[in-house]
């Protein structure tokens, strides 16, 4: 009659992304029967390494974990495996490490090149670009960046991003550099950005300069988010499922402690989809916008 | 001056300091200074307030560098780059502004930077501790050496920072009004020690504004006025009469001093009243006396002395009645309404002031404007309802005081570490004048101040008291004691010992009552 | 023989005296001029009231660290006050913490924007109330206390809205953020009349002079009278009043209370008040030379930006600017000691 | 009549005398009392290991700062610096930028682990050398100095990595931070060996008295003799030092050097270092006490994790328990007064 424990480990309970994620986690372990250990690991590898190291103290089942950083979690992994408790990666998968039970996510990169893609899609001539990206240094900021460049590179000529800074995927950080990039450069067609958040911000700094027919592309389609692009404010984000994701992790973690059931694939990849005003039924979160 | 000197005697100069000036923004604090001393000679350096002294003295400590001129020591020419290089040259100063740290232990500040050491390098406590019990006992101070010296007393550090002087190998030993801060038992130690340096061929420079100090102790005296050399004064066989000194340090002949105050009638009903108090003994001050039951009557008009030997508790009391520190039991009554200063504010807005004995700890702001400084205890009176400061009112208080005590500053708006020791002093007095108290408790308050602003200080004291002020002085010189107050009561660990009309007291009653032992009987 | 020497003291002298007290404001100016040499766009209006508009939120908190400072304390929970304080204007602003996702306002489910400016200040002002209680009762440092309120404001931010934003104000709210007086953004006018305010009150008041005091040597103050433990409090109340406040104009500005918001800010502000003078062992310093600081940081970030300079050069940059405008300041006050 | 005061006096006077030394450690004791009774886990010496192992990384840089700080000083560079420390560790163990992702070890291309740790240190050490020296030539407050380093390092970190990790490193590297000497970590063992080298340079070396007489009244030390430049340049380099430690340790056990390492960690290792009765202004506390602060807040985070608190809620015990940690200590102290 011993109930399963599992510990779920996000990156960082700070932002509305990873919130969902664990929630969406928390729910799937309810409908499981098993109970849950939390975990934020507070935008810090060392603390998320440590919370596995508790949670292995505390004789865990089995781990679902979105790692902060996909090489710096790779030890803690490592060594929860090595004492034969599973893992499944979500979101960003950790590489060389034997043993990992599965992968469940979409690609940063491929949703950078998504991101892009609609960009393209809506400006087939050619269009002036403004860029913000995520916070210096982490993983999803490090891997939309390439996935944006990987598009926008090649067609250099027609797609110019006239103007490339960060906003450490902060709504206020993200509205004072536009504001910058608007005196320093216009308007520009569009503006891609590595979260929803700065976004929004962008919106706001558009907004202010009376540019409401620039189209603002966001990520991680938050309710918010999906607002924004059902009033017309943002033109898209790109949407990785982070719930479906979540949920399948917990299912193929459960069903391997319960019963050593082998997950049908090692890795389940979701396509990023772009969210626009046609596809908003599309989104997972759509629910939440009424 | 100083050639014929050198002319006389055989012996070169061990150190010479020709044509030195000092400019700090705006002011020049010395002048083309030139003066000499020689092995085994004290030499007074005297001066008012602001005339230089410490300056000079400073520049020698290699503490700050002069503006021009040039100092030869021992026969080399001498221009330390810091203090480290003075102290290797055989230079010791006892600075005015005392320099101890206060986190570090007595046996720590006497061994800065040279702590004995055993195997390995590593420092050996024992030794230091040791050791420094034995330079503690040349100044016949039994302190136990691990005592923080936050904890001390502004006497004790006096004599800690002296024990540390004098343990260092040196050739010429610079005090800077060392004993301003004690009473005559430890003068006349220090005195014996200084005799002891000389004889051993050590030369000492040597600033006080206790003239008949100066007097007895200095085999030359250099006066400086203004910056400027006022001249020498040569011991002559006998001793130089203090008339003399003030002669040459103000410039014209000396109006009488410490003459006794014209005697006055005036005292009034009690205003301040102290029956039975007593204090705890606190853990950052452990060796601090405790007051042991003090009865204790001050009248509106009186100005009562309080003379004691260093550590007898005087300053606690002070502190005790002034809700500086918690008391124990005991009683305290102003104008026979029982109050119970819980807090420094509480007994402002009662009325009662304190011009507290550690000026640079206790009661400058040394950043702040000297305005600020002096205004501070007295915002209510020159603010208006809102709580608006009124500059003018301010500015007029101050231009005031700055008059009739002549307090030598540059401008209002200087900060006050940029004033002599005395003109700090000076401001410090000026603050609690200002803000008019029905009871006035001075704490060495004239301490480091000049003679002639000295009679100011009492003049205005007695000022006061005329108008029905009622004031506790606490001095450590029996003649100010003596001079200016109207009845004296002496105290010892924390009790009172004795009590007269200072018309019946001589300084040898005083000592006598002083000294007296417990009383036989009396509870530990 | 002395007297050249005199007189070179005296030639350089007087300038050096009176430049000394502007050394930031010079740098400030130095800094202006070569963005406007290296930008065009740098000194146009609009550029320059997006530069004033961005300050005014740090620069508000900035004001009231200023008097912390001044005491020789220091306010860690900046930050994280300013997320909850915004985040309790914006739940009091939609009525509640349901439907707290509609960016389009619903103006009639809350108590509007004056309900939620109240409630902004009045969180602030307790919190540093209770901070201040804590310091000066408990005798916990300052940095401890707080440190503590930097993560217990963050985690009851996070609790109060569970992770996630609060957005869609009513016109009225949304004003203090994006509107303008004539040509002047709402929230610049605002920073400038508090700034006013804060200089009369620190030079022209009692309980100014006792933050000096304090600051100067707090066992003196005691010794003079001054309620130490009052104006201790009163300082982290007056910080707190302007976090809520700055929170309130940040969310309306936004159009959204963040979770997130105000990370980091405890050290922006920290710098604005230093790099414009005020010492952090308390008693020297005052309002103007923050305004001056917190100028001189944005402007910084701001001319960098419009110049697109790589953001990992932007770092390097920012870093060593500001070494340098204070390096330059105590040159500026050396030489006009020498 | 006075007897019974003085003997009520006396009586609780040495218990607390001696107590009040330990505050923070009896503290901890109640800590670790309070979660071995909650959660039988606690205990265990897996998991008191794993604590160990986790706060030896901001215990190494808290030695140093406690060096600084007991010169009144603060250095927020250290997290930076343990980031661009880290990386240089690893360029210099994966013989280059190139190729730096390979997680499976390539240990030919490198240069070894002896030269990553030498220049990990080195760095750290010139990092600090170069902050000392413009706080002591420059007179620039160590607070502005090192708030631009902190932002420097991370610039140069991002730099010289182009942001992404370096990791892979060669198992002779990684058994520094992952290896074992008996059951103890390397890092624990690391960590306790240098904090009791500094505990020894602190209380019986000339150098550590010189720390103490600078924090306590640098002019009354400078005329004491003591070269007061001196000896702040060196408390930089130490503190530089342990932060280039810390950082190949770091590297080290995460197989991995991220630009985005050690941010926030200067708030950490200063609270271990304030929590562990270190005075801001100076002069007073030691590395024994860090060594407890820094066990306090590791111990803090587990047994809150091990009792699957919410992270929100987490925040605000942690906010509340370090407080009232010190305020713990404070009431102690005072109560020795009495
Ligand atoms: N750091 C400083 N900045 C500006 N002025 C100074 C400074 N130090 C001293 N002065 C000025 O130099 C003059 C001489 O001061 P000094 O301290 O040498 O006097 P002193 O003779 O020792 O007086 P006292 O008997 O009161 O101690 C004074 O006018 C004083 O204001
Ligand atoms: N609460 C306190 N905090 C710090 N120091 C204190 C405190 N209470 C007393 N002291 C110090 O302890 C010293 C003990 O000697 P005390 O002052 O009582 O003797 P005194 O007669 O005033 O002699 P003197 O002041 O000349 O030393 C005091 O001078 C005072 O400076
Ligand atoms: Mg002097
Ligand atoms: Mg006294």
């Amino acid at each position: 009659q011993d109930r399963l424990t599992i510990l779920g480990s996000v990156p960082n309970l700070g932002f509305p992304f990873f919130v969902h994620m664990l929630n969406q986690i928390k729910v799937e372990a309810e409908a499981q029967g098993v109970d849950l250990i939390e975990s934020d690991g507070q935008n810090s590898a060392p603390k998320q390494t440590a919370d596995i190291e508790a949670a292995l103290v505390q004789g865990v089942a089995a781990i679902v974990i979105s790692p902060l950083d996909v090489n710096a979690l790779a030890p803690a992994i490592e060594q929860a495996i090595q004492v034969g408790v599973p893992v499944v990666t979500i979101d960003r998968r950790v590489d060389g490490v034997e043993g990992v039970l599965a992968h469940v996510g979409a690609d940063n990169v491929k949703g950078g090149e998504a991101e892009a893609q609609a960009m393209i899609a809506a400006f087939p001539d050619g269009a002036k670009v403004f860029h913000l990206q995520g916070q210096p240094g982490a993983g999803p900021a490090i891997d939309r960046n390439q996935g944006v460049h990987n598009v926008l590179d090649p067609m250099a000529d027609k797609y110019q991003i006239v103007f490339e800074q960060t906003a450490n995927f902060s709504r206020a950080e993200a509205l004072t550099v536009v504001e910058a990039g608007l005196a320093a450069n216009g308007k520009p067609d569009a503006i891609i950005c590595a979260n929803d958040d700065m976004a929004l911000g962008a919106v706001e700094a558009c907004a202010a300069r009376g540019f409401t027919d620039v189209k603002i592309y966001g990520f991680d389609a938050l309710p918010e988010a999906l607002i924004a692009v059902r009033d017309g404010t943002m033109a898209g984000t790109v949407e990785q499922f982070p719930g479906e994701q979540s949920r399948t992790a917990v299912q193929i973690a459960v069903a391997f402690a319960r019963e050593g059931t082998q997950p049908a694939e090692a890795l389940v990849l979701l396509t990023p989809v772009v969210i626009g005003p046609d596809n908003l039924d599309q989104a997972e979160r759509i629910g939440e916008t009424s | 001056m100083t050639g014929q000197l050198a002319a006389d005697t055989p012996v070169p100069p061990l150190l010479d300091v020709v044509g030195l000036t000092k400019r700090f923004s705006g002011v020049t604090a010395l002048d083309n200074v030139s003066l000499d001393v020689r092995a085994g000679e004290i030499l007074g350096l005297l001066g008012e307030n602001g005339a230089g002294k410490s300056t000079l003295l400073k520049i020698l400590s290699g503490a700050q560098s002069a503006s021009s001129g040039s100092i030869s020591f021992a026969g080399r020419p001498y221009a330390p780059a810091g203090p480290d290089a003075a102290r290797q040259a055989g230079i010791v100063t006892i600075y005015q502004e005392l320099s101890l740290i206060p986190t570090l232990s007595v046996a720590e500040n006497i061994f800065v930077n040279r702590a004995p050491t055993g195997p390995f390098g590593l420092i050996d406590w024992r030794r230091m501790r040791r050791q420094a019990r034995d330079i503690l006992a040349r100044v016949n101070l039994s302190l136990d050496p691990e005592t923080p010296v936050s904890a001390l007393s502004v006497a004790e550090q006096q004599l800690v920072e002296i024990a540390r002087a004098l343990s260092l190998e040196s050739r010429l030993i610079i005090m800077d009004e060392p004993t301003s801060a004690l009473t005559e038992t430890e003068v006349q130690q220090l005195f014996g020690i200084m005799e002891m340096l000389r004889r051993d061929g050590v030369a000492i420079m040597f600033v006080t504004h206790r003239l008949e100090e100066a007097s007895s102790m200095c085999d030359r005296m250099t006066v400086l006025r203004d910056g400027r050399l006022a001249g020498h004064l040569l011991r002559d066989g006998g001793r130089v009469p203090v008339p003399r000194i003030i002669e040459k340090m103000v410039g014209r002949a000396a109006s009488e001093l410490y003459a006794r105050p014209t005697r006055r009638d005036n005292a009034g009903a009690v205003r301040l009243s102290v029956r039975g108090l007593r204090t705890v003994r606190a853990a950052d001050a452990p060796h601090a006396v405790v007051l042991d039951g003090i009865d204790l009557d001050l009248r509106a008009g009186e100005i009562l002395g309080l003379a004691g030997l260093v550590g007898s508790g005087r300053t606690e009391l002070a502190r005790a009645v002034f809700g500086a520190d918690p008391i124990a039991s005991g009683t305290i009554r102003l104008d026979g309404q029982l109050i119970a200063p819980m807090s420094p504010a509480d007994a402002c807005a009662l009325g009662i002031g304190l011009v507290p004995e550690d000026r640079k700890q206790q009661a400058i702001f040394a950043m702040l404007p000297i305005r600020q400084n002096f205004s501070i205890a007295a915002l209510d009176l020159f603010s208006d309802g809102l709580g608006v400061m009124r500059p003018g009112r301010e500015g007029a208080a101050l231009a005031g005081y700055r008059k009739a005590m002549s307090i030598r500053m540059s401008s209002p708006e200087q900060a006050i570490d940029g004033l002599s020791g005395g003109n700090q002093q000076k401001v410090i007095l000026a603050r609690w004048l200002a803000r008019d108290p029905k009871v006035l408790i001075v704490d060495e308050p004239t301490r480091g101040v000049d003679v002639g602003a000295k009679t100011e200080v009492h003049q205005i004291l007695v000022q006061l008291a005329e108008r029905g002020i009622a004031i506790l002085m606490i001095s450590s010189e029996l003649p100010e004691v003596l001079s200016v107050s109207d009845r004296i009561i002496t105290m010892r660990q924390g009790r009172i010992t004795g009590e007269m009309p200072a018309i019946e007291a001589t300084e040898e009653s005083l000592m006598a009552l002083m000294a007296l032992e417990a009383r036989p009987g009396d509870p530990q | 023989m002395t007297s050249p020497v005199t007189q070179r003291g005296r030639g350089g002298f007087d300038l050096f005296r009176v430049l000394k007290q502007f050394g930031p404001l010079l740098f400030l100016f130095a800094l202006m001029l070569v963005f406007a040499i290296t930008n065009e766009n740098f000194l146009t209006q609009l550029n320059l009231f997006n530069v004033a508009r961005q300050i005014s939120i740090t620069g508000l908190i900035a004001l009231g660290m200023t008097f912390v400072i001044l005491t020789a304390g220091i306010d860690l929970s900046v930050g994280s006050l300013l997320a909850f304080c915004g985040m309790v204007a914006a739940v009091v602003a939609k009525g509640g913490t349901a439907n707290t996702l509609s960016l389009s306002s619903n103006a009639g489910a809350g108590y509007g924007w004056g309900a939620a400016l109240l409630a902004a200040v009045v969180v602030g002002t307790a919190a540093g109330f209770v901070q201040g209680l804590v310091i000066t009762r408990l005798r916990v440092p300052p940095f401890v206390v707080t440190l503590g309120g930097l993560t217990i404001f963050r985690g009851l931010t996070l609790t109060l809205s569970g992770g996630g934003p609060i957005s869609g104000f009513t016109p009225g709210m949304r004003w203090f953020g994006t509107g303008l007086v004539g040509p002047v953004p709402v929230p610049v006018l605002i920073f400038g009349l508090a700034a006013l305010l804060c200089h009369v009150v620190l030079r022209y008041t009692r309980f100014g002079r006792a933050v000096y005091a304090v600051g100067g040597n707090a066992e003196a103050a005691r010794l003079s009278g001054v309620r130490v433990d009052r104006v201790l409090v009163s300082v982290y109340m007056i910080v707190g009043f302007f976090s809520g406040l700055a929170a309130f104009v940040l969310a309306a500005r936004l159009n959204s209370a963040e979770a997130v918001a105000g990370i980091g800010y405890e050290l922006t502000v920290i710098s604005a008040v230093v790099i414009g003078g005020t010492s952090l062992f308390g008693g020297i310093g005052g309002v103007g030379g923050t305004v001056v600081g917190a100028a001189l940081i944005g402007v910084l970030v701001n001319g960098l930006v419009l110049n697109n300079i790589s953001s990992y050069t932007q770092q390097v940059t920012i870093g060593l600017i500001l070494i340098a405008a204070v390096a330059f300041d105590r040159w500026l006050k050396a030489r006009a000691r020498a």
